[in-house]
Order: C-alpha cells, then structure tokens, then sequence
C-alpha cells in the first residue's frame, strides 16, 4: 500500500543530512558540553555552531539564542517570564484566539495568578485586525504574543506592523514561530520581534529540542533553575545531539528557504485545486494566499472528520483534525471556532499539510481516495441531501 | 496495520457498513446526539407484529460511530421489539470485538438512537415496553463517558 | 595517544543497544505520538513500551513516571509543584546543603516567593542526621527533598529512613536520584518515596530527556502548559527518539544493575588502592563505604584542581572538579565545603568516575600520570614541603 | 587536541614552565593571591646592580597561572628593574600567543607578583622606581576581571 504523510505541520521526519550531524555526538564525542577536557569542548563546539546556524535562519545574533526542549517550553518560559518580571509594569497581556495551546494554557495560567489577558479576535481568513489590536492596548499592557502562522489554517498575522506598533509603544513582542519557522522569510530585527518561539521537529529537526530568541535588551527571568548551562539562562545538560540536529535542520532550511518555499506552495495549490474541481460542497479554510506554503485546511461538509481520517489511514494516509495535541479528542477546534465556521463545519474539517518530501503522485491518490470517502458517507449522513 | 486503535473487525464495519442508508416510509425513527459532541445517529425501523423486519441508520460520528450502528443494526433485525431493547452497548461491543475505551459512547449512542426509535413508535401508537422503563431520549450519553 | 574517560558522572556514552532502538524513530517511524494514524501509533506503541521500562527500573507503575526534557526539569517541576499547590498549607521546604544545583537554585528561588528553606547540614562523609532532620519538620513543613546520591562526593543519603519519617508525618518526600539511577537499587514503594527526579544521560542513554515519579496520590500542578501530552501533565510533542533511548537504557541497568555495580564497585576500590599506595597526601572526600559505586574523589594537596584537569586532559583523560554544570568557573565547591574540606584541599579536589566502560589499564595509566603531576606541581607549590 | 582553550604555547610552558621552583637566599620575595581565589603566584629575584640576575616561581592555580608565571619570568631575567617594572600582562598575554577571556586574570597575577616582589625590594632598600607609582600589593586583580 502506498504511504502519504500529509502531516508536516504535526511533525516532520529528520532528514538524513540532519541525523548524519548527530551520529557521532551520541556514542563517541558523547562529552558534556560543559566539561573543560576535550570530549567536552567538541561538545561545545558543535553546541555553539548550532547555535550559530539557528541564529541565521532568523537574523539573530547567536548570543541571542537559547536552546530548549521545544516550542512548548519557548513559550512557557517567554510568557511566564515577561508576565512575572513586569508584574510592577501592569498585568496586562494581548494575545489572539487562536494561538496554540502552549500559549493558550500558558495565558490562562498567568490569568488564575492575578493578569488579565485580551485574545483578539480574528477575521474569517484568520487574521488580527491592527486597529483592534492598538485599540487593545492599555498603559498597564506588558507583553504582546502573537502566533507568526497559525497550526491549523496557516494563516499568517502582519507580524511587521504590529513590531512597529509594539516598539512604539515599548510593549515586548513575543511570537510563536513554531510553523513560521523554515517556510516564511524571518529577520528578527527587521520586524522589531523581541522573543521568539522555534522547534526543530517541524523543520526536518529532531523532537524535544527547540529555541527561544531573547533580543539582548530584554530581561528575561530564568524558567528552568540550576546549572549554568546556556550562558546561565537555562539550566540543565544541554541536549547536544537535539541541538546539532537543529542547527543543521536550520541550515538546511535556510539554504533551501525559497526553493522550499516554491516547491510546497506549488503542491498545495495543485491539492486545493484537485480537490475543489473534483469534490463538491468542499470549502479551503484560512487565508487563499497569506497562508503557510504547506498548509490545506478544507471542510468536506456532511462526513464527520474522524470518518474522513480513520478511512485515510485505512488507506495508508496520514492526516489530521488540526493540531496533533488535540487530535486523540476530536472536537471543534478554538480556532475554526475563532474563524466563524459553523459548528457542523468545524468537525468536518481536515488538515493536509505537505512537505519537501511530497509527490503530485502522492496527492492525486489522496485525491481519489477522498472522492471516495464523500461519495461513500455522504451518502449515510443525516444531513446530507444529494444534490440535482 | 500494528498498533491499531481498532480491530479488523470494527474497520470492517467501518469501511462496509450494514444497513447504512436511508428507507422509504418507516414505521419508526429516531435521532440522538448532536453535532457538539460530534455525533448524530439516525435510525429507521420497519416493524410488523412486533418484529423490525428491517433498519436502516445514517450517522455523522466518527468510524466506532458507524461499526457501532453497523453491528447494532445487524444485531435487530428480525427481533421482536422487546429483544432489541435488550441489546445493549456491551453486547455490540463484544459483537465488535471491543471498542478503545474513549470511544464506548459511540456504542451507547446506537444502543440509544434504537431505543429512541422504539420509544417514539411506543408513543405514536400508544404501547408501553419493558425495556423501555426508565428510558430518556434525551440522554446524553457523552455526559457520563467523556472525561 | 590513549583516551580515557573517568566522568560518568557528568555523562555517560549512549550504549549501541540504546541507539540502535532509537534510529528508527527518527527518520522512518517519525509520527507525531498525538496523531491517531498509523504513524503515530506506532511512536505511541514505542513510548509506552518506555514507560513501563523506566518504571519497573525504580518498582513504580507506569502511569506514574511523566518524562521531561532531563533531571533538571524534573527536580524544578516536583518542587516549585509542589511548593506552589501546597502553599496554603504552609510554607517550608527542608533540603539539604549538599543539593545539586538544580534542586538548590530553585529554592532560592522559592525563598523569594515567600517560602522558607532549611538546608540540612550533612557530617563529614556528606550524610543528614535523621534526629537533625526531624527536629527541622515544622507544623508548615510541605515538602522534603533530599538527593539520593550525591554528584561530587557519591555519598548515599538514607533514603527509606526519610521516607518512613516523611510518609509517617503526611510530608511529600521528593529525592533527585539522577546519580542513584541504575547504581543502586531504588523501589519508590518500599522506600516511601513520592516523587523522584531522574535523567537519561547518566545511564547510558540520551541527553536532554528525563523523568519525573508522581506517586498516583500526589497532587502536582504542571509546569509546562501547552498541549495534553504525557496523560495531560506535561505539554509539548514527546521526544520519541529520547523517550526510546531512556527505556532501552533503563531496560538495559534493570537487566544488569547487580553485575554493574559490582564491577565499578571493584574498579572504584582498585583505583583507591592503587593512588593511597602510590602517591601521599592524598585523601578521599566522601563516604568510605555508602557512596556511589563509581564515585571516587580525591584531594591531591598542595596542586590546584584544574592544574591536575589540564595535565590529564593533556593527556587524554577525561575528569572533573565536581559538577560539570560549575567547571568552567574553578570554584570551591559547596558540597566540599559542606563536609568541612579546608578551602585548599578543596581546590585540590578532583572527582573520578568510572563507568561500564572503564579498565584497569585505564586506571593503571591515569595513577601513573597522577603520580607525575603531584611530583611535578608540588615541587612549585608555595604550600607545599617535601617530607623526610 | 582540536578545540583547545590553549593553544600549544601556552600548553607548553605549562608542561614545561621555565624558572620554577625554590630560590636559596633570594634579594626579593613578593606573593600576591590568595586561596579563596584559587591562585597564589610567588616570585623570587635575584638583583645585582638594579638588574634581575635570577629570577624563580611557585605557583598554586590553573595551568595558565603556570603558563603565564612562565614567560612573565623569562621576559624580565636580565633586565633593569624599570625595564621588568614595564612588563604589563598584555605584553604576557602576546608572549603567550593569546588566552582565554575568563584566564586573562592569571596574567595580571604575574604582572602583579613581579611588582609585589620589586615594591618589597624597594620598601628594603628605601628606593623609588617610576614604574611603581600607584602600585599597590594588596590590590585584588580578581576584583576586576571575574564576572
Ligand atoms: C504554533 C505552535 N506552537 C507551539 C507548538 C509546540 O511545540 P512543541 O510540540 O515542540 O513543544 C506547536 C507544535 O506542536 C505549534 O504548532
Ligand atoms: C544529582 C543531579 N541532579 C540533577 C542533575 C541535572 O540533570 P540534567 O543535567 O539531566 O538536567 C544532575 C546532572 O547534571 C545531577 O547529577
């Protein structure tokens, strides 16, 4: 049977290129980072290298880079952090409805310890609307996080106008970039970002191994307390063979960044029109063109999402309801809420999301196989009435 | 396919399901679930002498959802109305071959869109049925198995 | 020139079995363990098999053992978890004066968020006094925390007594056992333990993964917010690949934990023997029976510490001045000072440890060279004066 | 030995350190450095006619200690006292071909024995030396250079 991962955005695999860069680091130049004898400071050295091939990707200095064990983690330790250390500033914090979990929680957390939160609102195409957003902001306003591009409909926020907005105001800027990362151009400086959430397991990287970008004028209180590691920001023994992982997954993305760019717009744009002339009552949820290169977001009314998902892996194909996290209890997602997409519409919804390893092949026969689904359950919904 | 969350059973019915579909004229017909929880099972009945001589559902869930409807309608046909309401979401999970435990409630929502069907025929013909006792077709099943 | 390593306690080598049950998690099996495909599963599979290895090493059940990014993350989950979920029972925490840092610069940070901290004094081998530590409970005693063993000097903490007095007072009991793992026989039940912090890559598995024990009775909030990863108690996409190397290593110090430690037991005990007969005035720092089985350190006076690193890195062997996370700045270590050691012989402090892969003709090697460095640098030490 | 914090000068001199050791009956004696920093440099002259005939060293701390007590040594035998009084840590650091940041306090520790030694032959012998002029033996040079 044939096997189509349309999963990218969940999870990539590591590319052999990136894997080749870790071998050696598990078993011989296995030194802690730390140590001053030669194991240890090949350690470091591959370490600093990493850190200097995440740094480019983004346009950092690399002493501006702080590895970590993920996005989840980037941005606990961003929000949490700038909430406690401003807490005599205000206690204010503007985010939107549809960041991922990691910071959705994160907020609500901070919001049972005394802040208070805005989660703006966004548009049918999901995006942030400016005015609202300046409107939002109070004297009490101390942090502003905005997710770069959203997980589940790709849509990508004006992340340069509201750096200048925030740097006007001298408001700390946090994005999560976790999906921005590696297939949308980033300059750190240029867009006035001052924290930024990375995870390598989304471009080609390893799992368990993500970054943060503190701008060197931000002062940002430890997270995770203990050794000296990461120039005394956070502790614990540094995961050398995830941070080399990285940094050569960074490289890679870098150098391929418009080829990549290209190539996946390309196949999800031949997906999405594959699928509307073939397939009715069909719509693309998210942004037609500010959305991320690989990302397809589609309702197919009338058959249920888990159906469509259970008979694609049926079928060998891997796809999901929209952020992996979620996705062992399939409900509505926050952000098709957040978009206005009815109810019915939401759990009718699937994400495909195509990378550097995906064929037109692969997708004509993920094409087939879902004219079959809708044919098939469409025609046992209790909602379905056949059209003509 | 390792590791599977469901058996080949289950898929079976899943990817070909028993009296899916819709009937002309039924006797009975019942609805239970909403699109909040995710899923909606519809089912009609033909009944004769107090035996269904036929049933038919649709459903909008997920793939438990429709083998659950799939095995349960299956398990109906040709009893009498008082052993059908005998089935239960236990016996259509045997009859599955088991379900993973998150996805019971699929097997409760056919065993209650049956007795639905039943309790509205009851209604509209005035009869009472043991298996009915206690019965509420407005039960949500989803309340007492989601965590 | 011969390579010898004598910091397994700073890190170990990831063992062949260790990496070759991850490889195929990285580029093949990559799924994301959330996802309900086929793909997904099969990394699920994976890591529940992991579970179970990392529980049966400590006699825990598998629900119970949550992983996280390594030791330090679990030492600051249990004890700002608990600290914060149990404040208005009370505010004191007793520790120990001979934590690692992990453990002791979260309590410092504790100590600012209103908390009070007692640091056990330990006697000369670097043990607690049972009637010193129960005269220090408290009314507002919440939790205990107290290393299993100790990372510079081995010494091994009487851990079922602690427990015995902490379950009979209703006090949560947590222990940092990322040393004791795989070189002591620990059961959490026997031993009355209610969380337990361990990491990977001390026992021959990964960096940057590790664990944290919740007794099924403790209530712990989380501390990384994000996603319904690990049971919903700790977010962010699973580090597949570590998860998989920390239970094959896990498995592996299971399988042969009583071969182990008899076989570092008698390396240790020959390299001892074989430096008190060659070179003088040398004393061994820490516990001379209860310490670890691999742990040797040693005060070589009159020669500074990172003198005797230099010279034996020179020459390919790999030791340390204590805690690899302090190395790069020489300092007299707080554990060493902890048990009384003068503040030179302190500085003249140098920690061994050896490991499954150590020899006796590395060790043969490594005392001849000890042998020339303290003949060498005493003869130019301004303390020194040459006996006879 | 790739990635080194020293390069092989510095390894070298620390390996083999040149003018180490005891000094019988020497002109001048200064030490600077204390235990708690974790460095103590001794030095010992020997001064005929305003020169340094001789020159010894002890040291207890870290192998650029040693390396930099190395060359500090060599680089004022045989000259005037003003001449060694010119010898700054830089100029150690150069000889040395370079160390790392957080060792560049163990080259003005050598510098700084050097002038203990000639400020206690001066106190001795009631002499003046430009090269001394607000020096002071008790200055702490890891005040300055330790983060
Ligand atoms: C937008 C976004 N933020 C954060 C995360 C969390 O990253 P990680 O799973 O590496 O912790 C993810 C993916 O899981 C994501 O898509
Ligand atoms: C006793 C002890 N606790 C905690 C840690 C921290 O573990 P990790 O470096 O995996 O975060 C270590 C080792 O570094 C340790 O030896």
């Amino acid at each position: 049977m044939r096997e189509v991962y349309l999963d990218y955005s969940a999870t990539t695999p590591v590319k052999k290129e990136v894997l080749d860069a870790m071998l050696p680091y598990f078993t011989q130049e296995f030194g802690n980072p730390s140590s001053l004898y030669r194991k240890g400071r090949e350690s470091r050295a591959a370490l600093e290298k990493a850190r200097k091939q995440v740094a480019d990707l983004i346009g950092a200095n690399d002493r501006e880079i702080f590895f970590t064990s993920g996005g989840t983690e980037s941005d606990n330790w961003a929000v949490k952090g700038v909430a406690f250390a401003n807490k005599s500033k205000g206690n204010h914090i503007i985010t939107t409805k549809i960041e991922h979990h990691a910071l959705l929680h994160t907020c609500e957390y901070l919001e049972e310890n005394g802040f208070e939160v805005t989660y703006l609102d966004v548009d049918k195409y999901g995006k942030i609307d400016l005015n609202d957003f300046e409107n939002a902001i109070r004297d009490t306003t101390i942090l502003v996080s905005i997710i770069f591009a959203n997980n589940e409909i790709g849509t990508i926020q004006p992340i340069k106008e509201i750096g200048e907005i925030t740097r006007k105001r001298g408001i700390i800027f946090h994005t999560d970039a976790v999906q921005a990362l590696g297939n949308v151009d980033i300059n750190v400086n240029e867009m006035n970002i001052d924290l930024l959430s990375m995870s390598a397991h989304k471009i080609y990287g390893p799992k368990g191994i993500g970054a943060l970008y503190v701008n060197r004028k931000v002062k940002l209180p430890n997270f995770m307390h203990g050794g000296a590691q990461e120039y005394k920001r956070r502790a614990g023994t540094e995961n050398v063979t995830g941070i080399i992982g990285f940094g050569k997954a960074a490289e890679l993305a870098k150098e391929s960044l418009h080829e990549h760019i290209k190539k996946v717009t390309d196949l999800r744009n031949y997906f999405i029109q594959s699928v509307m002339e073939k397939i009715d009552e069909v719509t693309l949820n998210g942004h037609p063109t500010d959305r991320l290169p690989g990302n397809i977001n589609m309702t197919f009314a009338y058959v249920e999402g888990e159906t469509i998902l259970l008979y694609l892996d049926v079928h060998g194909i891997s796809a999901s309801s929209g952020s992996a996290c979620s996705s062992s209890s399939f409900q509505a997602s926050h952000v098709l809420q957040a978009i206005g997409i009815p109810l019915e519409n939401a759990l009718s919804s699937i994400r495909f999301t195509v990378g550097d390893f995906t064929t037109k092949e692969d997708l004509d026969y993920v094409v087939e196989t879902l004219m079959v689904i809708t044919d098939k359950y469409r025609s046992i919904s209790p909602f379905y009435k056949k059209k003509g | 396919m390792g590791n599977n969350m469901f058996n080949d059973k289950v898929i079976e019915h899943f990817m070909n399901p028993h009296n899916a579909g819709e009937m002309e004229n039924p006797d009975a017909e019942g609805t239970i679930g909403s699109p909040v929880c995710g899923d909606i099972m519809q089912i009609f009945l033909k009944i004769e002498d107090n035996i269904i001589k036929d049933v038919k559902f649709k459903t909008f869930g997920c793939g438990s959802a429709i083998a659950s409807s799939s095995v349960a309608t299956d398990m109906i046909k040709g009893k009498t109305i008082e052993e059908a309401l005998k089935v239960t979401n236990k016996q259509v999970i045997e009859e599955l071959g088991g379900l993973p435990s998150q996805k019971v409630h699929c097997s409760v929502l056919s065993e209650q869109a049956i007795k639905t069907a039943i309790y509205n025929y009851a209604k509209e013909h005035n009869l009472e049925f043991e298996g009915l006792k206690g019965f509420d077709p407005n039960y949500d099943p989803h309340d007492h198995h989601d965590e």
